[in-house]
């Protein structure tokens, strides 16, 4: 199977056009694909609509992540489950932007997020949950009621591209995950039209990855680097 | 006896000792996430994470963590045997598909009808929703820790939510720095009170009628 | 965690009542729960419906499997993909019982039926495919263009209980699948009420199966039984 | 030169020199499996089949089979290194999803339109659908390999579908023991014939009208 295996990051994102949407998994860190944030960060690319559960960090938290392309400006409209941070102390650079009408925002409860997503990547042009009903996320929505409970209809959220962080890919894109990595990485992978992976461990010879226990078929991925020694790491912050 | 407020842990404490053996135990952000660091002894309680771990225990010390490995809160946490991951849409499987028997969420309000919001607060544009209307529309029971006023003394037990709701109706349980509320049908049952206090001083601190359980006992701390 | 193994298939099938709606995986052989469909044929509950891609053999191939409940009367309703086989010369029990009435029918086309089986699941109340569009499948059914594209509205599909085969369990029942076993498998056991595993190999001891690596969260299986040495095993059929 | 009918194999061996470097194809039921016999040299198609395996290759000799690995016929199938598998759900969104770039499938009748129809025989209550309504409407190109009449002579490419309809409008080429053929706007493009055949035999055994191709061919078997 054909090696998709790239030499460096700014190879792989060089290519991407302003205007582009782009799904970025991560959840509280682990999983987020900060060397692929940082090399499109040198590429320039504007005018972005990203796709996260989180629109990334502000100046409390120094890690690289979406907040860095939100503050350089490149980010035309985020679709979240945050626009606004729990802890006004905690308020992220997109935030700002936000209030200030600079940046737009759509606000969608995690599991509708996760859930339009992977039918975005399963072909199904709509859905129908309970969850939001009775509150402000379903004003203006389509309701139903079926076996005597309420639910809303919410539609799939295609992008162009995904950013994926990995633990171990084969040279065709197999993937693996490690613990809660995994996050929202899976379903956007299958989601988006081309799908870009930085991977933690030295990459793998085809016929080496147990084909019962890939996480992502390698028919999803499109562009794989392996993050060198100088690259960005996970690294701890703590939280109360 | 001294006149105590309980602090975050103890909150938590209370909240988690009425898990039931072998419940499955959706933790969120803040207080809640604390539950996973109180002793079950013979219990045992499954803890569910919003990012797709099943079966997560107490949160690690700084220095022994796997950066790979978070709750909710972004807190590195334990694994116990027999512990399993699985992807955001899996997760949310789980928790709309009606698998977990409890979820412990805070809050910012609470109304004795058992309306809660959580997720927007006063005069702020968008909010923080995360996994809580999912959560609070899937769990089979939902449970509330929480401070029981603002910094500024405001009561947040309500006759009625001021501030955008996350879900009609759905908290049965709240424990507080004060107190352990029941959510009934006649109104907001104050079961337990936080030691040296007098029902009327909590009271006082709460928009809510509270009725007062004959057998009003005094939390342990 | 809770041990739920248990020493023998008539025992985890005792409490099943008549009038059960049962999900039965497997595909063409692999995955397909032979042992616990044997202790519900001498268990002897009836008017169930099943929920299964294929309603079982008919006496062209001498397997135990779904086949066999509906030869012996005890199956009321089959919502699968195939209520006539292909080849007339490979007609099913449950053909002959549907076409002189004995039996009920749903017939659904195989990727519905899955997204069905996962709706239920999910929490999910209904979802718009563009499968069966244009076709006797959509008479009647909701339809909706959405994006230039025309959809149909399916609905989840429920089960009492989950029949599951799985290669490796633990004692908590986190169970893993070899190779194309897995088929329906994983679905099903997450959406049925009560799911019950017959395992092939030797129940692992809690701990030793690695997180990253289960393919059905324990937390979806409520009983697991070994399967023996004189069990019912996969055996070789071949086809042209 | 000698009058020959295209084999099984053949059939498919002729669709199967159709596939492109890199392709994703979807292998149905019937003549179809056997494409994953054919030896594509240099060239690498992926085969996916419906049940959740992705990147399987030729049919195995019995006695050496796996009986935990089938193909969508249920026949035994090798793995190719770089092999996944992924649960029927999974299966079937890579098919709805639109990640196939081709799925050849068997019919009872195929139309000039590109309709076609291989769930439902004249006069049987009840069909077998299997994942055929998904793979039609969900991969990028849909081929047939088929027999070019029933076992009685009649003909199965027609103007209209008489049978139960698969999908409206989706095929694209059509490879059957006596030619292949290729759903233009104008109608049924003949590009080649079997050996020793004339065109006007095939149009004898055909209800749609035929276009016969400036450049015909006869096949290679």
């Amino acid at each position: 199977m054909r090696n998709k295996v790239y030499g460096s990051f700014d190879e792989v994102v060089s290519d991407i056009p302003d205007g582009s949407t782009i799904m970025i998994p991560g959840f509280a860190g682990p999983g987020t694909p900060r060397n692929l944030i940082a090399a499109l960060l040198r590429q320039g690319a504007k005018e972005l609509t990203a796709i996260s559960n989180h629109p990334g960090a502000g100046p409390f938290d120094h890690r690289m992540d979406l907040g860095r392309l939100v503050e350089a400006g490149r980010v035309r409209k985020v679709v979240c489950s945050f626009t606004a941070s729990p802890h006004p102390s905690q308020a992220t650079a997109f935030e700002k932007l936000y209030n200030d009408g600079a940046a737009d925002g759509e606000l969608v409860p995690q599991g509708t997020l996760a859930e339009r997503i992977r039918a975005a990547a399963a072909g199904i042009g709509a859905f129908y949950t309970p969850t939001g009903v009775g509150t402000e996320m379903a004003e203006g929505k389509e309701h139903r009621v079926m076996n005597g409970k309420e639910y809303i209809l919410e539609y799939p959220l295609h992008a162009d591209y995904a950013f994926i962080r990995a633990y171990r890919s084969d040279t065709f894109g197999n993937l693996q995950y490690r613990l809660s990595q995994r996050n929202f990485n899976p379903i956007m992978a299958m989601a988006a039209r081309t799908t870009i992976v930085e991977v933690e461990q030295d990459i793998l010879d085809l016929g080496t990855m147990d084909p019962d226990q890939v996480h992502t078929p390698g028919i999803c991925v499109d562009r794989v680097v392996h993050i060198p020694e100088d690259g960005i790491w996970e690294e701890a912050v703590y939280r109360d | 006896m001294q006149k105590t407020k309980l602090s975050r842990q103890q909150i938590a404490n209370r909240l988690a000792q009425e898990f039931q053996d072998g419940w499955l135990v959706n933790l969120g952000i803040g207080i809640p996430t604390l539950c996973s660091n109180y002793d079950q002894g013979d219990r045992e309680i499954i803890y569910h994470s919003e990012n797709g771990v099943i079966g997560y225990g107490s949160i690690y010390p700084r220095g022994d963590e796997d950066l790979q490995l978070v709750n909710a809160g972004g807190q590195y946490v334990s694994l116990v045997p027999g512990a399993s991951i699985v992807h955001h849409a899996d997760s949310f499987a789980i928790i709309r598909g009606g698998m977990l028997d409890l979820t412990v969420m805070g809050a910012y309000e609470v109304a004795e009808n058992g309306d809660f919001a959580n997720w927007k607060t006063e005069g702020r544009k968008g909010g923080g929703i995360g996994g809580a209307m999912d959560l609070a529309v899937g769990a089979k029971r939902v449970f509330i820790a929480m401070q029981h006023t603002t910094r500024d003394g405001k009561p947040r037990l309500l006759k009625r939510c001021t501030l955008p709701i996350t879900a009609k109706g759905v908290v049965k349980l709240i424990a507080t720095d004060l107190g352990l509320f029941e959510v009934t049908e006649k109104g907001l049952l104050m079961r337990e009170i936080a030691p040296g206090h007098r029902p009327e001083e909590v009271q006082s601190l709460t928009e809510a009628n509270l009725i007062i359980a004959d057998d009003l006992k005094e939390m342990e701390v």
